[in-house]
């Protein structure tokens, strides 16, 4: 295995520390418990927002920490959840008085440590609300699965209730407006190739050559079918139908594109992705009003690719298109 | 048959971690097959700091040294696991309270209520393909043993066998909770890390009784 | 070969087709010959910045096209130069009576190709300078060479001279502020794989699992010299030492630190890369003002970082922190 | 002997383009070994273009079928051997003047403009490992062949030949000019792709002439 690290074992603080280094002004790194607060936080009055979970998904999320969208993130270990103190202390670290939005991905293991660190904050008479983001439909949702999975659409979920709560919305609020990004977004993915865990050393899956796993999730679990590799429009399509049946969406919606490589697939493969996806949606009449392209919600080296739409109305629109500035999303300051 | 002490639940524990520390690429691997590879790493990563915690701490009784194991997996571990098996540990101790030994039916119900920990935070029944396959067969093997007149060892002999069967008994099935739920039929053919690990957090108690 | 692409002879209009519906509202993207110009171009009174280049590097140079940065881009081929015809033809889009800045990487193609677009637009009575980037200090710059190549530094020479433009400097001054910044940054790269051109189909060198090549450049190209792999303090000090001898860095300099990733290197080794060379700066009290993290001059999928330290002033401190609006690069608006 | 005229000329550059797409492999892979592996694609791209062209133009002197041949490549070509293989042809179509046939003097003037052209836009000097090897030597033979009483066609055998030694000539050599500089010592045992193609281009030049 051949990585840029340092050593198996601590790559999750060296990542750390690198960030703290390349971006002083905007966040503060605590380490022991180890998360990332915004450099202001706690900001007075303003509704707290704290996602986090295993690490290897970078930029997610430490690098949607500052004004206008997280106020706090908590990595875990590579493909790890997080523990409930971390979670816990950066919870009372960004409690503005308003209260704390938990934004959490579907992972049974995120879902248990977020629920714990959730009653110790409220033992600390912290408000604490939790949002658990499901945008995958490669997973069935039903009774007898652990549902579906968070991926790309938490992104969205966070700019959007992180605009929301910059702008002054309460707790109950800003939870709402997360819910309703939730509700709206839908998200497939799939790998050309697996990702190697550091301390595994190996490929999380085999793929032979002329392979694709069509619906993986961003934790290296393999998807739920295997196909041979074909040229990329018969590829989006099996992302695109599942996504626009489930919700669904239809012609004359507005809707917000986002094309999110999974860490090693270059950039001009993403917008010839981008080309494809839009190609489908201009057949069915669904007008692109935002776009997103590039490496947001990964999964370390993999090479891959997952499609996220997300219904807009323009008070959504508005909440995107509002400030931000993080280390990974930045417009508008 | 005397009751198994303070000494005994120490002897498990580090039973416990020198297993899982050995079993941990085993179970990763597993853990690749139908999730996310870390399984071992998690478990391992907690065991060596309940290690760590022991060094400086001398619980006085079986429930003090699960109470550690508890709030030492619940901060290290992670995952599904930790806050599962945590709450497996956490509320074994709450069942043997203060008590200096537990006799065969102490033990039952330590193994009874740190499974019904397990089922009502993960809400997991017997069949999902979850670590729940390993406690629930190992929780009514202890009963039986016990109604048989087992003591304390021979019990937790009865849970240890039963839940390697269990864990076993996974392989054929599908998930329906944690990550191997994602995979649908492809999960057929392969065991459940978690269940394996409790089989061999169970056996390391039995050995722990008998000194084997 | 696995890709997201549909045919490898059309991935560069797919790929810019895509970047059309992704980016409509900062910029028009032109076909035969192709080039991609800002929304509002050309900007009456505003010197013209035009870059270009084989495609495989994106988001270089098309995703920093937009207000405070380039005017045009100029996608050749993959790796491959672009002709001089669609370098004339951005020339002639983008000016604004101001004249144009074309801004070249040190490549024999690039050159010479640029070099016959500005002749061809002297003879429409444009007025051209040309400024030639070369930061790459694993190539011996010497008259026996092609001299150094120009890699990821070319990104500081856009944005800067961008903003320089912006703020309405003359073609001399924006020109000499180009020169400016490229007399002042050095870069060295290394490589953990080759990258796959599409129309080749395979890797572009042969590399073992536990090799790694240093001083590599961004055309899969093979570096200097191959390695056995180290932890990434080795490797880092490996292209810090050359780029820090060179200009040379002193202490109590003021530096941007941009850690590159080339494409297929997932962030969160570049921030571990990021902490390796802060550690360096500190030893040598150099100080890390301003820094830049992610993958912005890639080639293609190759797994590898580059390290780029600028020395700055107040002028380019300043001209670095004005507002830019790209698809890669944003802020300020 | 009679000139070579326009039939040749055209003959010449179907071959040129026969042989690079035939080749466009090789040329490539010469590429990837010291260069950014296009160099194949990059003629074979820029002949087709050519060919495309000559399809809906009907050019009545060699000189102008050159110049055609110049502005396609010019046009399609990019990277470092567009303009430099453009101006070899440029140069040439200029020395071919409008003349309708081409003896051997005129052969060599054209050899001599072309490779003029290709080192004053490029300053690569002989042994620089650039395609100013295969040209530099087939100037010189072309001219020694003209010295000997060789006619257009014997003129050009010479060259081809040349060319085709120089290209080889290449291989131990270090390169000073192009991306192979880049590679310091690593160039050497690698023959340069530009080269390489000057010389097959050399040698469809050749067989048009006799008919081969
Ligand atoms: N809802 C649940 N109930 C009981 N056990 C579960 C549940 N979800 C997951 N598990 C157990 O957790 C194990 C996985 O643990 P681990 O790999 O450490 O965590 P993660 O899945 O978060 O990576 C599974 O093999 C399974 O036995
Ligand atoms: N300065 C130069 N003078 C003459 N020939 C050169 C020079 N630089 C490069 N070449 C030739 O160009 C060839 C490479 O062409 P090609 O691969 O098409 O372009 P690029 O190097 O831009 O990818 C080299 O093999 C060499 O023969
Ligand atoms: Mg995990
Ligand atoms: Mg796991
Ligand atoms: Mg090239
Ligand atoms: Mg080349």
């Amino acid at each position: 295995m051949k990585k840029l690290i340092r050593d198996p074992q601590t790559v999750v603080p060296d990542a750390l520390a690198g960030f703290a280094a390349a971006h002083p002004g905007l966040v503060r790194v605590q380490t022991d418990p180890d998360y990332i607060v915004r450099a202001d936080a706690p900001v007075r009055g303003k509704v707290g927002l704290v996602s986090g979970g295993g690490s290897g998904h970078e930029p997610l999320h430490g690098g949607f920490v500052g004004y206008g969208m997280l106020d706090a993130a908590v990595p875990g270990p590579v493909f790890t959840s997080p523990t409930p103190d971390p979670i816990l202390e950066a919870t009372k670290a960004v409690d503005g008085g308003a209260g704390v939005l938990h934004i959490v991905k579907n992972y049974t293991g995120d879902v248990l440590n977020f629920e714990t660190a959730a009653d110790l904050a409220s033992a600390e008479d912290i408000q604490v609300e939790t949002v658990v983001v499901d945008d995958d439909v490669a997973v069935k949702d039903s009774l007898y699965t652990a549902g579906r999975r968070g991926v790309a659409g938490t992104v969205l979920v966070e700019k959007i209730a992180g605009a929301a709560a910059e702008r002054g919305d309460d707790l109950a609020g800003v939870a709402a407006i997360a819910r309703t990004v939730n509700a709206n977004a839908r998200s497939m993915g799939l790998a050309l190739t697996a990702p190697i865990v550091p301390h595994a050393g190996v490929p999380s899956f085999d793929i032979g050559d002329d392979e694709v796993e069509i619906g993986i999730g961003i934790h290296g679990e393999p998807g739920r079918a295997r196909i041979a590799w074909e040229p990329v429009d018969g590829l989006v399509a099996r992302l695109m139908e599942p996504i626009l049946e489930d919700l669904p969406f239809t012609s004359s919606d507005d809707v917000l594109l986002f094309v999110n490589g999974m860490g090693a697939t270059p950039l001009v493969e993403l917008y010839i992705v981008f080309d494809a996806a839009a190609s489908i949606l201009r057949e069915r009449s669904i007008q692109i009003s935002r776009s997103l392209v590039g490496n947001f919600v990964t999964s370390l080296d993999m090479q891959g690719v997952s499609i996220t739409l997300l219904r807009l109305d323009d008070e959504l629109k508005a909440l995107w298109d509002a400030p931000v500035e993080t280390a990974a999303l930045r417009w508008g300051r | 048959m005397e009751a198994l002490g303070t000494e005994w639940a120490l002897d498990w524990i580090r039973r416990s971690a020198a297993v899982i520390a050995e079993n941990k690429g085993e179970l990763s691997a597993l853990d690749r097959a139908i999730g996310d590879g870390d399984h071992g790493e998690n478990l391992d990563r907690g065991f060596r700091a309940v290690i760590a915690k022991l060094e400086g701490a001398s619980p006085e009784t079986p429930g003090a040294v699960l109470k550690l194991v508890a709030t030492t997996l619940i901060s290290t571990v992670g995952g599904a696991s930790g806050p599962l098996l945590g709450t497996a540990y956490l509320k074994g101790a709450q069942a043997a309270g203060d008590a200096p030994g537990l006799d065969g039916a102490a033990v039952v119900s330590l193994l009874t209520a740190a499974r019904d920990g397990v089922v009502a935070r993960g809400k997991a029944e017997p069949g999902d393909k979850t670590m729940v396959d390993a406690w629930t067969p190992a929780v009514d093997a202890a009963t039986r043993a016990l109604g048989g007149g087992g003591d304390a060892s021979a019990v937790l002999e009865a849970a240890a066998i039963a839940a390697a069967a269990g864990a076993e008994a996974t392989e054929p099935l599908i998930a329906h909770k944690g990550r191997a739920s994602y995979l649908g039929e492809r999960a057929i053919g392969h065991r459940d890390p978690g269940a394996q690990s409790s089989a061999l957090q169970l056996r390391a108690a039995a050995d722990a009784a008998t000194g084997a």
